[in-house]
């Protein structure tokens, strides 16, 4: 690491097993482009990292429009994983993400266990890829189209595919749409995930009243953005309590003070999506916002809070 | 390209018919970089709803840095929107997306429906530079009635241009819609630039590509971003697959667009 | 019904089996009280009904304090299922509810199967009572807190026991804190249910960082409002295709615009929960506004919009 | 008891310390049944964020309709109902709640701290009904500094009641915690209205008991109706089980209250 104390004696590197993070802040998926869209309004270099948009074997065009809606508080989206494959992301994309300085994570998705594992081996060795984060939310294709991570076994097989062919640290990102998260998790952690990540987005839906038609064009879509914020807290803790590994929160992450409350449930790191749209700049302000509040509360390491909320009086 | 966050000051409101208006504020940076059919992202108030920010072409550019946005209430960001005084702030991100492409090899012909007048009167006011008038070009203008259309009628003619009016209700001009008036001018056209509702562009984009008359349009789609990392954007292109409104676009030429029924 | 046609010509009746509904608008276990509290604001004759607050076979005095704590649009409650017992709620509260004019739907709870069965039993006979609301989501004390409402099978069974006691239509709840809501529907249907009325609300909770505290005493709680819609209306569109009983929405519905979207989606009436803590009117104002819209639609009748969301192009 | 909504219109707002300010508004039908201690449920604008009315005791009631609101901006809610200047409309409910218990035996102390001067002016107010002045009554006010606490010390001085001043940081009167001036004054006094932070109104509690001095106190927690619905207000109670602000209070007796460390 090149910066060991951040600036303002406060040190807030933190590991997700091998992976070295400068800050606990990242980028989510499919909400920061491939690391160069945004780069007129935050500096990557700062960043603990970014996670890229969702890629896949081959390209895939994505759902037809409209593909998002704004909801109260927070939106729904059905992108369809439009991405431009996994060999122009690395001839296209991966240059540009390599000289930023940050650790850059690849976020893969396949509609099968077999795609999964080709894609992880296939960016095995690439240079400058700092960890692969799996996208579980996918409905797989064998099994009638139920998301592999509705299912311990097909999360459990995704993992091993992925963990057998990868050379780098493997993120497992749960989907949120099941009655027991923790079950997922641990079984995950088992097939070998070096951390989760968590929670991709809530199955939601909107209607136009005036048209009738859903407002979406795929009909159903997902839900992010602070309206999910107290769902995605409340797994991060169920979570970070029942696996061993680091835990990433995701949700509604907006402000430092959203981030903290993900840090004291248990989350190692944070990752910041929907965000991103409205204030670009999200990720940067809430780093200061966490510097500020550690120096302010004596803390000299973020580490010394994370998972430190007081639920003892239960 | 360069974008820039402004925290503007609204300078002016002006309500032109009940729910349309016209919103000044200092945004210089903006305002310098701008290109005519670009628009900027706006964010009303610091609250979670609205959550996401709006999109608004640029309407004008003024030379103190001011910038006008024209816009309809139509939900509740317009609606916050139109209730901000001389004083109060808003948050902008822009110029942003493709604008219109300029340099029309003979007369153009620029042609509003409703808030697609907004951009056209930047690319009027472009379209003059380093020329002593309008020479043949044109503008058409549609809007429901009298109150929506007089003022930016008379700003299209302060500019010199012949104009040619219809209003849904016939208070003022054509009693019609817009793309009726089209057939007159089209023989004598060599580039016709379009924004407004989604039928009306499709009719004019239609009797454009029949008449051979070379034809760029401003679309609008639900946007989460604006700068190109949601994907959320999408129009269907003809030649297969999709674009990306706020970065691809949002000028497309006509023949680029899949116009479905 | 007394008023066949709504003034104005619009036709608002709906039925739940076999319980008719001056118009579609209820309000939510919860969130109206026991139908006195907000007479002021709401007249509760021109609701199609009011659902009370649960009721348990004894007392409950609920959680310790904070119970509530606002969220990004909606907020948290751990209320606990604070009520007044059974009893008490037949001497003290149904009299007045009795002749407030409109239809009284009774929330009930248990510990265990058992408790709903003979919750039930006691009210059967009752004057007053025109059907039975099973709320599911409270955990199950003899499977070690599992909420009934997650598993098929005790959704089933509490379904059985309430059905074979109650002398009314019985509407089981149902907890949106699954995997697959579809299949639960399905269990209770099959169990007997006369109509299902989704959703509660969705588990949550939120941290305040200064005191590293849980916001809640009880640190989980129920997430509602308008943050939660989308998730509500995407189940209820899932419900809606997979039972033939009536399906009643519920989840962040505040304007009629919400409402008719729940009930494009496939629901036969709606719940306004949240929404009467802000707006004591909502519920009122709902109504009005179904109207409205149906005229300007030419829609003579509520009926004829349930479950006519277009989604043919799919 | 009798509660309304009211679409009221703001006439004036003032700021007293920085971040404290005071906000008149015509409540006409709430004015002309407020009791002291009682409160509103606030609702500022129509968008979802804030999500929920904020409970504010009712400061004043002018004998024009007016109602007085005093507040510190803590969060959002009073953060957005800060920027509402005369003409701007809010929407309130109330009067809610049980105010204060009128009838002392013997002379009152009325102790705020911070904002918990908002209620205790309104029953200064009343105290002195059909009295010629405020005989042996008498105010403590505490507050973090003179800006905070010298307008609201000038009013309770303009009705006759003598006052005796802290602030945390000793710019005005002692320096220290209010409750520390009880100690001279309680031997006189038969009946104490207390409202303020927890441990102030906790401290004044216990110093009232051991000293058999009656004492009200009006309690704050979060409240997501106001008007017994939500059951969210609950407050452990020292017989056991919970009360209700919203309903059974915001004032208790203080032995009714658990008092927890
Ligand atoms: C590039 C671009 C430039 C635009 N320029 C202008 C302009 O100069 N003047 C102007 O009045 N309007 C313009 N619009 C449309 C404007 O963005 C929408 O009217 C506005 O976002 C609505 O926000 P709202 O919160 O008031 O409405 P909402 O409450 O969000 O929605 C109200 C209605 O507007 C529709 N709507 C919402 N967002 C959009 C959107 N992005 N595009 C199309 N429809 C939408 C909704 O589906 C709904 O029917 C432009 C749109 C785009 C994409
Ligand atoms: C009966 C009653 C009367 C009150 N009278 C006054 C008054 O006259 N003047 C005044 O300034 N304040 C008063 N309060 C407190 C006031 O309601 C809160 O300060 C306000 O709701 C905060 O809203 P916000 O959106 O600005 O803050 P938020 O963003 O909601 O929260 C900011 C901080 O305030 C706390 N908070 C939020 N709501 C409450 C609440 N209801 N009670 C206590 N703390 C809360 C939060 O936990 C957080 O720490 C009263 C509270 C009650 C219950
Ligand atoms: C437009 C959009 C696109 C997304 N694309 C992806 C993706 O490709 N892969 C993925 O794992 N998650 C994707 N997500 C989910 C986010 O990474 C994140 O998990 C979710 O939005 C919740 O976080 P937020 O509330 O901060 O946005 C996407 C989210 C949005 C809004
Ligand atoms: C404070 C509060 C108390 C509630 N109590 C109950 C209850 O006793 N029984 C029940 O079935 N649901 C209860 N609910 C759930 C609501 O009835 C409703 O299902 C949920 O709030 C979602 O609807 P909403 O978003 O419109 O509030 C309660 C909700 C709230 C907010
Ligand atoms: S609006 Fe987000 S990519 Fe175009
Ligand atoms: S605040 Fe809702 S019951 Fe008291």
């Amino acid at each position: 690491m090149e910066d060991v104390m951040d600036r303002g004696g406060v040190d807030l590197r933190v590991r997700i097993g091998a992976l070295h993070l400068r800050n606990p802040v990242l980028t989510a998926s499919g909400t920061f482009g491939y690391g160069r869209e945004l780069t007129a309004f935050v500096n990557p270099a700062r960043l603990g990292g970014i996670v890229v948009k969702g890629i896949s074997l081959a390209p895939r065009p994505g759902n037809p429009p409209p593909r998002v809606v704004e909801t109260a508080c927070g939106m729904l989206n059905a992108i369809g994983l439009e991405n431009v494959g996994v060999e122009r992301f690395i001839s296209d994309k991966l240059p540009f993400l390599r000289q930023t300085g940050t650790r850059v994570i690849v976020n893969i998705l396949g509609d099968t266990v077999e795609e999964y594992g080709r894609l992880a081996g296939r960016l095995a060795g690439v240079e400058g890829i700092d960890a692969l984060e799996v996208n579980i939310s996918c409905p797989n294709v064998k099994k009638g189209g139920v998301a592999f991570g509705t299912v311990p076994e097909t999360a459990a097989a995704v993992t091993r595919a992925v963990r057998a062919a990868a050379d780098v640290p493997v993120i497992v990102k749960l989907s949120p749409n099941v009655t027991d998260i923790a079950v997922i998790a641990r079984a995950v952690e088992d097939a070998g995930a070096d951390a989760v990540s968590l929670i991709n987005t809530l199955l939601g839906m909107a209607i136009d009243s005036r048209s009738r038609k859903p407002c979406l064009a795929n009909v159903v879509g997902g839900l992010s953005g602070p309206a999910i914020k107290p769902v995605a807290l409340r797994m991060v803790w169920q979570v970070a309590r029942a696996v061993a590994i680091p835990v990433i929160g995701i949700g509604g992450i907006a402000t430092a003070e959203d981030a903290l409350e993900f840090l004291l449930a248990g989350a190692t790191a944070v990752q910041v999506g929907t965000a991103n749209f409205y204030r670009p700049w999200a990720g940067e302000e809430i780093i200061d916002g966490i510097r500020d509040f550690l120096r302010q509360e004596g803390e000299p390491a973020v580490r010394n809070i994370i998972g430190q909320v007081r639920v003892d009086e239960q | 390209m360069t974008e820039f966050q402004e925290k503007s000051t609204v300078t002016a409101r002006e309500s032109l018919a009940g729910d349309v208006f016209r919103l000044t504020v200092q945004a210089p940076r903006i305002a310098a970089a701008a290109q005519p059919g670009q628009f900027v992202m706006v964010r009303v108030g610091d609250t979670l709803d609205p959550l996401l920010r709006r999109p608004l072409s640029i309407h004008q550019v003024l030379p103190d840095g001011g910038l006008r946005l024209l816009f309809k209430v139509v939900g509740k960001g317009t609606g916050l929107l139109a209730e901000l005084g001389p004083g109060r702030k808003i948050d902008l991100i822009g110029p942003l997306g493709r604008g219109f492409s300029l340099a029309p090899a003979g007369s153009a012909c620029l042609i509003g429906g409703g808030m697609g007048m907004a951009p056209l009167y930047f690319l009027a006011q472009r379209l003059l530079r380093g020329k002593p008038g309008p020479g043949h070009d044109q503008v058409l203008l549609g809007a429901r009635n009298r109150a929506e259309l007089s003022l930016p009628a008379a700003e299209f003619s302060g500019l010199g241009y012949p104009l040619h009016l219809a209003t849904d209700d016939g208070s003022l001009g054509h009693h019609g819609f817009v793309p009726e008036l089209l057939d007159d001018v089209l023989p004598s056209v060599r580039q016709v630039y379009v924004c407004g509702p989604y039928p009306m562009m499709r009719m004019v984009a239609l009797k454009c590509r029949t008449a051979g008359v070379a034809c760029q349009v401003s679309l609008e789609t639900h946007m989460a971003c604006g700068l190109g990392v949601c994907l959320g954007c999408a129009v269907t292109v003809a030649a297969g697959g999709y674009k990306h409104v706020c970065k691809d676009g949002p000028v497309f030429a006509a023949d680029e667009v899949l116009w479905k029924m």
